[in-house]
């Protein structure tokens, strides 16, 4: 019991950390975007523009009231939840941010769980069956395919299995038309898993490829211990002895890769959502910015890093799981 | 990527190291290979100027003036021609001298930075290691392509920025590895017998304690180079490139809006590939290194 | 029968350079019940002959001659599924580190239930019933069951190995260096433990130890290795008393014995184990070997008897009285001390 | 490195200049060097083909000795904040698109070189300030009468051509593509093509599929509320589902659309009568009330969009259930092809209710248009279906509108029958296209310009002189054919051909001719150093 209370204690510290490092970066970004050369009121591209036309948008824009303010009202936007109302759109930017994130958390979260459970069962594999073949080849497919640009593994992706072999559909993630909801039931429809199949299988082959050889590392490593020694000299299989004593112990590196694959994975996300015409968090953050539509690419950037650093909690709560000599101080 | 461990490793020269690292390369056929193409690309990019058989800029024309759009490959144009007519293989070449280029400054100076806030974090402790381990914390914590595509709209759009953002964003691995192997070197004996005779802490910092994490901050540099070269191509793949400049990204970009992906290959798939032996390499070259630099890491 | 023959057993490592031979033509027997004690420095290929047996050598190892017979049976020879049947119901396994012989991330209570789901195929309920029992046996609270290695202290760890090395009552069971990471007091302890547990399963015992002070005090009979070969077996008493082999006579130098009064410093052995002995023409020990002639470095020499059941593979072994006297004296060892130094 | 080498260059050029003006000193005044100019452009990454174009003219106005560094900026920002209120550019390629509203000649002139436009966000970037031309200008908005209106704005293109400020470049087509298996077109508006929303009205489906799908590359439309309106691409999405009272017809002719009748009292008053079969998609009528209300309340809430056209009424009054009378501060020609065609007709009883029309979602816009708003999936979709009940009802049951965001997704889509309408391709997918039997290719001829815009604010080109040699100095033909693959014709006047009731058609595109544009540098005093660079007169 004080071991799951110094663990909680633990945690809510981490959280704590985690809170200020999203202050910090909220406050960064907040400066970063009053430094964006680029009146945002000039993206109403009339011709009839005019000054006053400027300065009405300027106060609708909040822009008008000191640095000090827009900053107190940006922290308290963030705080409740609401991040502002975007600059081009009416819509409040939690509503329009809230899809986008389902959107690439629906791609990515599938497409990191699959790399991690392949490169874990893959790694483990091959480390077994060192030497043969099968641990050359994929060892070489890792080692070529972790260096390729993901966004160039897209395209060629897109190009074989939706051009040439017409299996998938190229990007978006419904069939337009296809259903006139938002809501969650979208996702539950065949068009759907077309959709995502390509995408979810480019991400899943260029995220797994580090966990497989981190775990190929680890497991020869492991697969010399003494315990493996014991293992097998109580007569366990060869499988049990693998895939039950080494693998298991073998997780440790692993973990502590997830924070950094994960935050690689989250920013990454940017590049496959581009290709695949995703819409998701990325391509709204992306092209927000370029819209000089501040509420939205701040909300977008801290939701972004939001993420990274949940990916960051997660492989910290992870390692406790997966090690039980580290304790919680 | 790197492995957060402390190895607790004897005094050894990084020169040494590297001599070893080389040494047992031969042993491994996997990192020679890996050597023999960053040789490769390494003459490439430093003789580019001179191995580009056409300006990589500007557009070629046939002898009657019609512009040579979308040119399968041919003696005349070894990787064929752009949609506006430019020789690829120039262009390809050049490429290989900014990737280079980026990846190196890059891994210099966020070594540079990495190492000085380990340094001195893991020397010093107390309320500067908090502060500077703070820092590092919040700065892993940013997204590093979001970040740039901001930081570069807000910047110009050059490679120089570029290069800036990303030393400025991929340090804090650095820090926190040296950091931690700076705690237990200042722990041993010759660190004591340094303070002993009455040296200043900066130059026992310098002097004495950095040589000793120079082999873990050159593995992270080699990583780092990787790192650069496949984030650099990424920001320009998203259209925040330097304009001026050639880059593998760039002219995937220019094939993916072009919309000729499928069909100009010899235009889209080198640029890819040339990405994929460099980083690859690099990764490997890391590995191999890393091993040496952290025996506990040698496959047995 | 005897129980365990091990007859002319080779076994080699291959690394990238070259191969090296861990073990060369090791024969012993063990008979039911007995206690076979294997000493010899760490590298000495004792722990090789102790995996060999129970078919757990590295990847890169292999039996490279010779025959392992099992209550008749040739092991060498079993497929890996008739093998994994012998292991731990026939024949158990105490490994070098009890600190590492538990997998760090699974309780160890589930690490024993498996010996019994997996050999006797008992269901995870009437496994952990037997675990229960066994734990009880070594002392150990059930409560702890439930615990993680690393949350065991030394002798724990060790104790809990004995019960489920002992769990099958496997005819025969090899402990490799079993208590070498514990003081003094543990060992006495662990000893009595396995002892009292060897009683009721009537098992026999190969105690792989470089420790001349537990052989004596367990062992009915004593395998001395040097460099991959047996240079001296006998029964404990003989092999203790009166050693017939240089190797054997350092080797108790160095160990405290009840022989000697206490205050008396001990005496080592000079130098180290070859590298690689299967390059050496002559006696592997010369190098180090006080007593050496020119003729222990040209030749090897062979295991005879000088004894009815006392072996002994020396060239000199005829003088064994004149060496065992000389042995007794420090200067005898640090002469070849300052010897091998000037060598360098 | 290319960058780097040209920073040691211009160190090195700059070093060397010092030490001449300083050797020369001596003697007596050196002749002034012609500084590196800046040309502002689109990134190469947003539109590949005005990037493309400044490094033409690099190329091209080196050959008079003009050096000319190529700055590519992201739209809107900072090329917006650069050129529209900064001013801070030497030459600017810009790039108009078509839209029928911008077919009234006051759009390209008035607004472009008024010296009251010369303000922040307006769009006189060349700062031109002409007293003369002024009037002119003003005397256009004013004169109702066509023919001597034409006189008017045929002196004003006259001009605006002779003093190069704005150097049209080219009029590129619009190119587009539909699934002629699918659909048929049979209205396909001059100069906008599938731009304009009368094309969707039209489109007639051959089978079974009844809903029009169109493949947009735009990322999203931005809002439905009009009153946040920005641009002209998200503003023509609302004219699927409002009305307006008059519509520039598909043969860029204004037409009577919720209008029956406008009928002009008297310079500032105007009368319009509306129909009286028109209804929301609530099915309450829309009435002179309603008409009343959309204008007033526009102006009231400053809907910036349409402020230049809302800008000219003075006030609103329902007459009689069915009309309502304009009355204007000043006579405004353009007054039915701006105003009237372009501000939509909002339902009083919905937007009265509204306490903050700035920040109103208008989730569930009812219109009294062609379409009723079926859902909007942000960044995904936007879908109207057919409305029954409206005067001049749509041939398909709906239209689609997928936003791709990107030329190539939307491209793709289109190959892969994934939608049924496709715009603004480039040339060399029309080419790609054309071998697909499925596919019609439309070439619209239209107003759309890659023009440069020379700030005359700043030295050298403040100088007449000099930019007549630069307007020499464009290779319009190989622009065009490079570029456009030919699509397209070679750019003279700011009012393109394709708007054929108003463009003068005697003014010609000047050929590309080095010798000439330096021979007028010659005669005005320019001078060349002995490496080629142009120098000032003395």
């Amino acid at each position: 019991m004080g071991q799951f209370q110094a663990a909680l204690r633990y945690m809510a510290r981490r959280a704590a950390v985690a809170f200020a490092t999203l202050f910090v970066l909220a406050t960064l970004l907040f400066i970063l975007f009053r430094l964006v050369p680029g009146d945002p009121t000039l993206t109403v591209l009339s011709p009839a523009l005019s000054p006053e036309n400027q300065a009405e948008l300027r106060q609708r824009f909040g822009l008008d009231q000191p640095l000090i303010v827009q900053y107190g009202l940006y922290l308290t936007n963030m705080a409740t939840g609401h991040f502002g109302i975007s600059f081009s759109r009416a819509t409040p930017v939690v509503a329009l941010i809230g899809e986008r994130v389902v959107n690439t958390l629906v791609l990515m979260l599938p497409a990191l769980i699959l790399a991690y459970v392949l490169g874990i069962f893959g790694g483990a594999l091959i480390a077994w069956k060192r030497g043969t073949l099968l641990e050359k080849s994929a060892t070489l497919f890792a080692i070529v395919f972790r260096a390729a640009p993901i966004f160039w593994m897209c395209i060629v992706f897109i190009v074989v299995f939706s051009h040439w072999l017409g299996l998938f559909p190229e990007g978006h993630m419904l069939t337009p038309g296809a259903s006139s909801d938002s809501g969650i039931s979208q996702f539950l429809s065949l068009d759907f898993l077309r959709h995502l199949v390509l995408p979810l299988v480019v991400m899943t082959i260029y995220y797994g490829c580090y966990p497989l050889l981190v775990m190929r590392t680890s497991m020869l490593e492991v697969l010399h211990d003494d315990f493996i020694e014991l293992c097998k000299a109580k007569g366990l299989s060869e499988r049990d002895v693998v895939f039950r004593h080494a693998l298991r112990a073998s997780l440790l590196p692993i973990t502590s890769s997830v924070a950094l694959l994960a935050a690689y994975a989250v920013a990454g996300s940017v590049l496959v959502e581009a290709v695949f015409s995703w819409p998701g968090i990325g391509l709204l953050m992306v092209s927000a910015v370029l819209d000089s539509d501040y509420p939205v690419a701040q909300a977008a950037f801290l939701l972004i890093a939001v993420l990274t650093v949940m990916g960051n909690l997660i492989a910290d709560l992870l390692y406790g799981l997966v090690d039980p000599r580290i304790r919680y101080s | 990527m790197l492995r957060e461990e402390t190895p607790s490793l004897p005094i050894i020269k990084p020169l040494d190291m590297a001599a070893r690292a080389v040494g047992a390369a031969c042993n491994r056929p996997r990192v020679a290979i890996s050597l023999a193409i960053l040789a490769a690309f390494f003459l490439v990019g430093i003789f580019a100027n001179e191995l580009a058989p056409y300006d990589a800029f500007v557009k070629q024309y046939d002898a009657n003036g019609n512009l040579l759009r979308l040119l399968p490959p041919s003696a005349d144009h070894l990787l064929g021609t752009t949609l506006f007519g430019r020789d690829v293989f120039s262009q390809l070449i050049l490429g290989t001298r900014t990737a280079l280029i980026v990846g190196f400054l890059t891994a210099i100076a966020t070594s540079v930075i990495g190492v000085n806030i380990g340094l001195l974090a893991g020397y010093f402790g107390g309320k500067l290691d908090g502060a500077l381990m703070r820092m590092t914390d919040v700065v892993f914590c940013v997204p590093i392509l979001p970040f740039s595509i901001v930081a570069l709209s807000i910047l110009n759009r050059s490679t120089w920025w570029i290069i800036t953002v990303m030393s400025l964003l991929f340090w804090p691995i650095a820090a926190r590895v040296i950091r931690s192997q700076v705690l237990s070197l200042k722990e041993r004996p010759f660190t004591d017998a340094a303070r002993m005779s009455g040296a200043r802490p900066l130059r026992i910092i310098y002097k004495h304690i950095a040589p000793n994490v120079l082999p873990q901050a050159f593995v992270h540099g080699v990583f780092a180079i990787a790192w650069a070269i496949t984030t650099e191509a990424s920001i320009n793949f998203l259209g925040f490139g330097d304009p001026n400049m050639i880059s593998w990204g760039t002219i995937i970009y220019d094939v993916f809006t072009s919309m000729v992906s499928y069909t100009a290959w010899w235009w889209f798939l080198p640029p890819g590939i040339c990405l994929m032996l460099v980083v690859g390499a690099f990764y490997l070259v890391a590995e191999a290194y890393e091993e040496v630099a952290n025996p506990r890491l040698q496959e047995r | 029968m005897a129980l365990l023959e091990v007859d002319r057993l080779s076994v080699g490592y291959r690394t990238t350079e070259e191969e090296i031979r861990a073990a060369q033509d090791v024969s012993l027997t063990i008979e039911p019940g007995e206690t076979l004690g294997l000493v010899g420095e760490s590298g000495c290929g004792k722990s090789t002959v102790g995996r060999a047996i129970i078919g757990i050598l590295a990847k890169n190892a292999a039996v490279a001659g010779g025959s392992i017979r099992y209550k008749g049976r040739e092991l060498t020879a079993l497929s890996f599924e008739a093998m994994r049947a012998v292991r731990w119901k026939e024949i158990a396994f105490i490994p070098q580190s009890a600190m590492n012989a538990f997998n760090p991330v699974y309780r160890v209570g589930r690490q024993i239930d498996e010996i019994f789901t997996e050999h006797q195929k008992l269901n995870a309920r009437e496994a952990r019933k037997r675990t229960v029992e066994l734990f009880k046996k070594v002392h150990i609270p059930a409560s702890r069951l439930d615990g993680f290695p690393h949350q065991f202290s030394g002798g724990m760890r060790q104790r809990a190995l004995i019960a489920m090395a002992l769990a099958l009552k496997p005819a025969l069971l090899i402990a490799d260096e079993p208590t070498t990471a514990l003081d003094v007091a543990m060992q006495d302890r662990i000893f009595s433990t396995l002892r009292r547990l060897r009683e009721e399963t009537g098992s026999s015992l190969l105690l792989i130890t470089h420790d001349m002070g537990l052989v004596a005090e367990n062992c009915d009979r004593v395998a001395v290795m040097y460099a991959g070969r047996i240079v001296e077996q006998g029964p404990t008493h003989q092999v203790l008393n009166a050693p017939c082999h240089p190797y054997t006579m350092g080797l108790k130098n160095a160990f405290p014995s009840m022989t000697k009064p206490r205050d008396e410093t001990l005496i080592s052995i000079p130098g180290s184990p070859p590298t690689n002995p299967t390059e050496m023409v002559g006696c592997s020990f010369a190098p180090r070997c006080p007593f050496a002639e020119p003729r222990c470095s040209a030749q090897m020499p062979a295991l005879g008897a000088v004894a009815r059941v006392h072996f002994a593979a020396c060239h000199r072994v005829d003088q064994a009285m004149v060496m065992r006297r000389r042995a007794m004296e420090r200067t005898a060892w640090s002469e070849k001390e300052d010897v091998l130094s000037a060598a360098q | 490195m290319k960058a780097l080498l040209g920073q040691v260059r211009k160190v090195r050029t700059v070093l060397v200049a010092a030490a001449i003006s300083l050797g020369i000193m001596g003697f007596g005044r050196a002749a002034e060097r012609v500084p590196e100019i800046t040309l502002v452009t689109w990134t190469k990454a947003q539109y590949p083909v005005q990037y493309e174009e400044a490094t033409a003219l690099v190329d091209a106005w080196k050959k008079l000795g003009v050096s000319v560094k190529v700055e590519p900026l992201n739209f809107p920002n900072p090329l917006l904040d650069r050129v529209f209120k900064a001013r801070d550019f030497g030459a600017a390629i810009l790039f108009f698109t078509a839209s029928l509203e911008r077919l009234d000649p006051d759009f390209y002139t008035f607004n472009a070189f008024h010296s009251s436009r010369d303000v922040s966000g307006g769009w006189n970037f060349s700062g031109v300030r002409d007293p003369d031309l002024d009037k002119l200008l003003e005397a256009q908005r004013e004169e109702y009468d066509l023919a001597k209106r034409k006189t008017i704005v045929d002196q004003i293109q006259r001009s605006v051509f002779e003093n190069n400020v704005w150097l049209v470049m080219v009029n590129q087509d619009e190119l587009e593509a539909y699934n002629k298996t699918n659909f048929d077109a049979p209205v396909l508006p001059k100069v906008s093509g599938f731009n304009d929303p009368m094309a969707f009205f039209k489109i007639k489906p051959l089978g079974s599929q009844k809903i029009v799908r169109w493949g947009s590359q735009i990322s999203d439309l931005k809002t439905i509320n009009p009153i946040l309106s920005s641009d002209s691409s998200q503003v023509r999405l609302l004219y699927l589902i409002y009305d307006t009272l008059m519509k520039i017809g598909p043969d860029t002719n204004p037409m009577l659309w919720a209008a029956k009748n406008v009928k002009t009292v008297s310079p500032t008053k105007v009368d319009v009568s509306i129909r009286d079969d028109l209804k929301f998609h609530d099915g309450t009528p829309l009435t002179a009330e309603d008409v009343k209300f959309s204008f007033d309340f526009l102006i009231a809430n400053k809907a910036v969009y349409y402020s230049a056209a809302l800008e000219p009424v003075e006030s609103t009054a329902v007459l009689n259930p069915t009309t309502v009378e304009f009355t204007l501060k000043r006579p405004y020609a353009p007054f039915t092809t701006q105003t009237l065609s372009m501000v939509p007709l909002l339902p009083k009883h919905i937007w009265e209710k509204v306490e903050k029309p700035t920040e109103f979602e208008n989730a569930n816009p009812i219109g009294s248009g062609p379409f009723k708003f079926d859902h909007w999936k942000h960044g995904q979709e936007f879908a109207v279906k057919r409305f029954a009940d409206h005067f001049s009802p749509t041939a398909s049951d709906g239209l689609l509108i997928v936003f791709y965001g990107t030329r190539e997704a939307a491209y793709s889509a289109f190959l892969h029958k994934e939608v049924d309408v496709m715009d603004r391709l480039l040339a060399n997918q029309v080419d790609e296209l054309q071998k697909s039997d499925f596919v019609q290719t439309v070439r619209v001829p239209s107003t759309a310009a890659d023009t440069v815009v020379l700030n005359t604010r700043q030295k050298p080109f403040n100088d007449p002189k000099f930019r007549a040699a630069l307007n020499l100095a464009i290779p319009r033909k190989e622009i065009l054919d490079e570029f456009y693959e030919g699509y397209g014709t070679l750019g003279a006047s700011v009012l393109a051909p394709a708007d054929a009731a108003w463009s003068d058609t005697s003014i010609k595109p000047p050929a590309f001719d080095i010798e000439a544009a330096r021979n007028i540098l010659k005669e005005a005093g320019y001078k060349w150093d002995s490496s080629g660079n142009l120098l000032y007169p003395d």
